[in-house]
């Protein structure tokens, strides 16, 4: 059955191009959103229940014939595939919508399948190997996607993520060649397996390095995330939004978590490292984004600093600093998405990104800007709101750890975070009304569902927050929390 | 042999890279891709072998060509003189650090010895069936991405404004 | 562990380390191309040193050969981009895409 | 009982508060017609509710001891029949008197919302759920009332104030509590307050007698009685925030606490009690505004509550539970008479009003029954609970307290007679030549209330019976008494209640001697009071708002800003626009100007933070 989370997307993917032969914008909308609802419901009916005994493997079947592939279940995959499943919905739902003007709607659904495919598939699998392969997959389709609009800007942005990526990637895989060569394996439980036995500190050390620039790449930690600024507010917003909400997520926090805490085991030098880049990341992306007149601009740096904090969560290594980091990296996904699915409706409604330009716009787009609010208080984690109690969780975990110069810096990127939101708030939806946009009008109605689903979302999760951690992210930091032992686990099969 | 084949790899992509014309450098991509091929075959990955050969000196260097090709005429970027330069020197601090390196690894690392039967296809069909599907993803990804990018509808330069 | 596969990682850290230098000096956007392919050599060498060293070299060339169609594929996307690219600036130098900073 | 039911009166109201936000403005019958049904259904609920067992609801929420718990027995059923009963009255109440007003949309609205979070707050138990239901109480006061008006918005933000500081006591006395005992449930806690937790008692009792409106913390619901819709005030701070209130502090004083005869916080709680009984009824003596006059008196009567539950005598806590109770009952009564006097006649000054008993005969009938209520004649409700209060206090030793509380009888029904005198009675004034009884839905709230107020004094074995002793039962300092307070509760011929009716004598006498005095004019009845040597100064400084904590607090922090701003401010100021944002700025363009699109620059942070990290790595495994 999970093997569902790989073959229909890319399945569709491959229908896709010859189907928009068929019909040009009803049946790629109407398909993509299916199959991605089919994909939330399936994770929260189906997929669910499988893990309540804990993680689980289950082979993948082709029409009842059982195929040699392994996929790997726990409480940490399935919040992944549920975030993935979530925003993914949300957005094909915006796309219906923003895409109308970009043209060869049939090609960029099948892009974001194939992107939906791979994050899918590296959430399942158990392979150190498979993780780059899928992470691959991901990425190919993300710089199409950046560059959809081919406009100057996005070939650029798509240009310098391509070759940062790759780079990235090189180190990934000649990481895995070292591990291959020394364990004689790739799977997490050989690998797992082999370092216990051969105790070789230093390699790991070397491998660790390696894999933390591949994936911290991917995640845009500080000083790997110089693409990010280029390569999200490039991509069309709800491509953004994926790439924000889920893709740095899936790609490089997942992956970098998998490794570090699943197959590697989390060690003090590891902590130490992770939480300084953490908290890094959390100031330099929060100062970046203070000094930006771009409003898609500004949210990616945004994205850098939020990662900071996820990163320093689940750095901790605490159950309750994983808890934290995985609980904000859940929250992050619904408002950062939200965000920039609402810039992208003030850009198509304006034709500006320049918060210059912008003002008094709450008046001729509410929805929007209400929903935009929403957002940026949760990010800014002004209670009750989702992102409050996620930043809280990490603060007290960074307390409880003696962490408290960490704690304290935290904090302080909170309020700096909550500082460039209320500017960005201020002059793009309050104030005095741009006479030039006395005629504007508010978003297409899939655009601002897409946006009231999330801003709904934020509220719920924020007041709800002990049913949602108990539910979808307790299991997950479980998982985690288990270290190694998950991957010892499995080797058997 | 298989130290002459190794430096003869080096030092092609040594060249492919100092090479100021790009067709002589793609040329020479393809000979380093040789290279590596017999090493592989020397090594007994046939198939790794087969797969160099055809894939990266065949396929990727039509690519190569077919791109040059397709932006010669204002191409020639003038690349600076330092760069050749101080290359060799490059060169060689990182040959220095990298036989320091791993003279110290040599013999220092244990490793478990593999325990794998059964012929390439096999292996391939058995235990790498997963990454079969990636390759199917991947491949469909690349194909999509070109199409996307040589699309003849749509396509708006947003950022034309946006000095 | 045996000495020849130190000595192909030895050379395997020496391409990437090419590759990289290329990457960092380098400013024809295609050359850059061509010092992704050089990194991708080394890890290619890297992974099937590894195989032949442990006897796991049936393993090895499965993931070697999914590392070139995975560089296929993004070589072929990167070319399509530096061709796009090439359309509007009428230039392959690396340097003067510098339209997106701050 | 199914525990879920526990919802039910937090759910209906906030039901109702959402349908009333949802429907737009221009619909009115239907909404009237709904929130009257709505509350009538409320009151049938908190009706069905009574009698039940004792049932608990416990939703495991954040761990820790943060759980939703809800708790229904003796004491929140019957203050829960009470919020629902207000909130009918004053549902009906408003169908006439908010008629055509501007904002009924956010009035209901909000009017719901206040009735959803008392009925919150009171069956809470645990203090998380307490504190959000109780500070949910001061937004939806400060919403109600800025539904007053444009000069209703300084008002608000004082109560908002003033509510907001007093609740920072609470929570503080709450985490005290909390870490000293380690539960967050009420239900669990008892304590004798020692050190801490005796500081803990302090904070939280400022809380709980702030709501109620007692002295220093009352200083907002004079300015409200003017600004505020009159209907507002009768809801809020005449009856729902004393129920609330006084509920609170008596569950510090009978539960959480175990407080002794005389202790210093019984002490302290009587003290406040009688300073407030004394000091709000000389200012409420000589308002000459009906709605700031009543607003006094909803202040002072909160003394004799606080005194009642202070004196920890059983026969005083009872007497301050019922006489809240009563309070609430004929304080709304007297809120809803005044409003349905100045609707008809344009004005609630008592200068511009007489001999309304005429031509509002029903309002004038209700307002004189409540004004006897609260005067504590017999054989009124207001007569039972004042004597009850009267004899515990007097059990306590300290008679002192006693005689302030007859003080306050004597200048209570002095300043009523001059109301009522001037009002209803005396030559009918030029301007209300053609006023009139108001339509059926006021006055049959009016009536309703002063009703119960007649109902409550003679057939006072009914409340005693039913709600006050069923609370006191379970009180350990009442353990074991047989409690019977009903059969002394109408006696007249023993000292204390002779003394009682001396006082109202006097009262009479110094309202005629005032009123010859003032040329027969009956709102200058208590003109000779106000001129006495030493009172007149004093008041004139009241007037000028000398007394009131916030306004002078207001006035010390302005000068203290005035100073700050030019010595500290200034200074910090320009270090903050200097250095604070100067930084954030400059490494903000640092960072800026070092993204400068090169590619090469950003493969370069790459590999340097590779190696960073390889070495960093390196370094702490040694």
């Amino acid at each position: 059955m999970l093997f569902l989370y790989i073959i229909v997307p890319l399945l569709l993917a491959g229908l896709l191009p010859l189907l928009g032969k068929l019909s040009k914008r009803l049946l790629p909308d109407l398909l993509a959103s299916a199959a991605m609802l089919f994909l939330l419901v399936l994770t929260v009916i189906g997929a669910r229940p499988l893990i309540s005994g804990g993680g689980v493997i289950q082979q993948a079947t082709w029409f009842q014939a059982p195929l040699n592939i392994r996929l790997l279940l726990d409480g940490f995959s399935l919040l992944m595939l549920f975030t993935i499943a979530l925003v993914s919905f949300v957005v094909c739902v915006y796309s219906i919508g923003y895409m109308e003007h970009y043209g060869a709607k049939a090609n960029y659904y099948a892009l974001l399948l194939v992107m939906i495919a791979g994050m899918n598939g590296l959430v399942l699998s158990g392979d150190l190997f498979t993780i780059y392969v899928f992470l691959e997959m991901a990425a190919v389709a993300s710089y199409a996607l950046v560059a959809f609009g081919r406009g100057p800007d996005e070939l650029e942005a798509a240009f310098k993520y391509l070759m940062l990526s790759a780079v990235a990637s090189a180190f990934v895989l000649l990481s895995i060649a070292v591990l291959f060569a020394v364990t004689g394996g790739v799977g997490f439980g050989a690998v797992a397996q082999g370092l216990k036995t051969l105790n070789v500190r230093t390699l790991v050390g070397i491998c660790s390095a390696l894999f933390l620039a591949g994936f911290g790449l991917k995640a845009a930690l500080v000083p790997f995330h110089s693409w990010l600024p280029d390569a999200h507010p490039s991509a069309p917003a709800p491509i953004s939004a994926m790439l924000s909400g889920v893709l740095i997520k899936v790609s490089g926090v997942y992956a970098m978590t998998r490794v570090f805490l699943g197959v590697f085991g989390l060690t003090p030098a590891l902590t130490t490292v992770l939480t300084v880049l953490g908290v890094v990341s959390i100031f330099v992306g929060a100062l970046a984004a203070i000094g930006q007149n771009d409003i898609k601009r500004m949210l990616a740096y945004s994205s850098i600093s939020q990662i900071g904090y996820v990163v320093l969560g689940i750095g901790i290594g605490t159950p309750l600093g994983i808890l934290g980091g995985l609980f904000h990296l859940f929250n992050h996904a619904l408002f950062k998405s939200l965000l920039f699915l609402n810039a992208g409706a003030v850009e198509q409604s304006t034709g500006t990104r320049s918060l210059d330009k912008m003002g008094g716009l709450a008046k001729v787009m509410p929805v929007t800007a209400v929903t935009s609010v929403v957002g940026s208080l949760s990010i800014a984690g002004v209670p009750p709101l989702n992102g409050f109690w996620s930043k809280l969780l990490i603060i007290i975990a960074l307390v409880q750890a003696k962490m408290l110069t960490l704690a304290v810096l935290a904090v302080l990127g909170s309020v700096i975070t909550l500082w460039y939101y209320l500017v960005l708030q201020h002059q793009a939806f309050f104030g005095k009304l741009n006479e030039a946009w006395k005629s504007v009008r508010e978003a297409p109605f899939w655009m601002s569902a897409a946006t009231v689903v999330l801003a709904l979302l934020c509220v719920a999760v924020g007041l709800a927050f002990p049913f949602v951690v108990g539910t979808w992210l307790q299991p997950a930091a479980d998982a985690l929390g288990q270290g190694v032992n998950v991957a010892l686990n499995f080797i058997g099969f | 042999m298989h130290l002459f084949l190794l430096i003869g790899l080096v030092a092609f992509s040594a060249v492919a890279i100092l090479c100021r014309e790009l067709l002589k450098s793609a040329i020479s991509l393809a000979v380093a891709s040789i290279f590596l091929a017999l090493l592989l075959f020397e090594m007994g990955a046939v198939y790794a072998g087969v797969f160099e050969l055809s894939v990266v000196a065949g396929l990727i260097t039509v690519l190569f060509i077919t791109a040059i090709a397709l932006t010669r005429g204002d191409g020639d970027v003038a690349e600076g003189r330092a760069q050749r330069w101080v290359f060799p020197l490059f060169f060689l601090a990182l040959a220095v650090v990298d036989v320091l390196v791993m003279r110290r690894l040599l013999g220092r690392i244990p490793a478990i010895q593999g325990s794998e039967s059964g012929g390439f296809s096999q292996v391939l069909w058995n235990q790498r069936t997963f990454d079969l599907v990636g390759q199917v993803g991947v491949i469909s990804a690349g194909v999509l991405a070109v199409l996307a990018l040589f699309r003849r509808e749509g396509g708006h330069g947003k950022g034309e404004g946006h000095e | 562990m045996s000495n020849l596969w130190v000595l192909n990682l030895g050379f395997a850290v020496l391409l990437v380390g090419v590759g990289l230098y290329c990457l960092l000096t380098m400013r024809n956007t295609v050359k850059l191309l061509i010092g992704i392919e050089v990194i991708a050599k080394g890890v290619t060498l890297a992974l099937v040193a590894g195989g032949a060293a442990r006897g796991n070299l049936m393993v090895a060339q499965s993931l070697a050969i999914t590392v070139i169609v995975v560089d296929v594929a993004v070589i072929a996307t990167a070319l399509a981009l530096v061709i796009n690219i090439n359309r509007h600036t009428k230039s392959l130098d690396v340097r003067k895409l510098t339209r997106l900073k701050g | 009982m199914n525990p879920n039911n526990l919802l039910i009166p937090v759910l209906l109201p906030l039901l109702l508060a959402l349908f009333s936000f949802l429907l737009p403005g221009s619909v009115k019958r239907l909404r009237e017609a709904v929130s009257v049904l709505g509350a009538a259904l409320f009151v049938y609920v908190a009706v069905s509710f009574f009698g039940q067992k004792e049932t608990l609801l416990t939703v495991p929420w954040m761990g820790h001891g943060i759980d939703f718990e809800l708790r229904l027995y003796q004491f929140s059923q019957f203050i829960l029949l009470a919020v629902s009963g207000f909130t009918f009255l004053i549902a009906l109440y408003s169908t006439v008197r908010m008629a055509g007003h501007a904002r009924l949309r956010e009035y209901y609205g909000y009017l719901f919302l206040t009735a959803a979070m008392s009925a919150g707050a009171v069956l809470a138990n645990n203090f998380v759920p307490l504190v959000f239901f109780w500070e949910g109480l001061l937004i939806t006061l400060y919403a109600l009332i800025t539904v007053g008006g444009r000069g209703a918005h300084r008002t608000a933000v004082k109560a908002f104030l003033i509510g907001g500081f007093c609740d920072f006591c609470m929570i503080l006395g709450i985490a005290i509590l909390w870490s000293q005992t380690g539960t967050l449930r009420l239900s669990d806690i008892s304590v004798v307050p020692q050190g801490l937790t005796a500081v803990s008692f302090y904070l939280m009792m400022i809380g709980a007698v702030a709501k109620a409106g007692s002295m220093p913390f009352h200083t907002w619901i004079p300015d409200a009685a003017v600004d505020a819709p009159v209907t507002v005030m009768a809801f809020i701070p005449a009856a729902l925030e004393k129920l609330l209130g006084i509920y609170m502090l008596s569950r510090i004083c009978l539960d959480l606490f175990q407080i002794e005869v005389n202790s210093a916080p019984a002490l302290v709680l009587m003290t406040l009690g009688a300073l407030t009984i004394v000091l709000a009824v000389f200012m409420a003596l000589i308002q000459k505004d009906l709605k700031k006059l009543l607003s006094f008196h909803a202040v002072s009567q909160v003394g004799y509550m606080m005194l009642g539950v202070g004196t920890a005598v059983p026969i005083g806590i009872a007497g301050g539970i019922f006489h809240m109770i009563n309070h609430a009952m004929y304080k709304s009564g007297l809120f809803l008479a005044a409003g349905s006097v100045e609707q008809q006649a344009g004005t609630t000054e008592l200068k511009k009003l007489g001999g309304l008993a005429r031509s509002m005969p029903l309002t004038a009938l209700g307002f004189l029954v409540c004004a006897a209520a609260i005067s504590g004649i017999w054989p009124l409700n207001g007569f039972v609970s004042k004597e009850m209060v009267f004899h515990g206090s007097y059990e306590t030793g300290y008679t002192v307290f006693t005689v302030a509380a007859w003080l306050g009888a004597i200048l209570t029904f002095a300043s009523f007679l001059k109301a009522g005198h001037s009002v209803f009675f005396g030559p009918r004034a030029m301007e209300n030549a053609q006023v009139h009884e108001n339509k059926p839905p006021v006055t049959l709230a009016i009536l309703a209330l002063a009703a119960l107020c007649v109902l409550f004094g003679v057939w006072n074995a009914l409340p005693l019976k039913l709600f006050i002793q069923p609370i006191l039962a379970g009180h350990p300092g009442a353990a074991g008494e047989h409690l019977d307070f009903t059969a002394h509760a109408l006696a007249v011929f023993n000292p204390i209640a002779l003394i009682s009716m001396g006082c109202l004598l006097v009262a009479l006498g110094l309202h005629l001697f005032g009123f010859k005095r003032g040329g027969n004019k009956a709102y200058l009845a208590s003109e000779p009071i106000h001129r006495l040597p030493v009172l007149h100064t004093i008041y004139d400084l009241a007037e000028a708002r000398v007394f009131d904590l916030y306004e002078q607090g207001i006035k010390g922090l302005q000068a203290l800003s005035r100073f700050l701003f030019r010595f500290v401010d200034r200074p910090i100021d320009a270090f903050y626009e200097k250095v604070v944002v100067g930084v954030g700025r400059a490494a903000s363009g640092a960072i800026r100007a070092a993204h400068n699109g090169l590619y090469a620059n950003y493969l370069a942070w790459t590999i340097g933070g590779l190696a960073i990290i390889a070495w960093a790595i390196g370094a702490l495994l040694r």
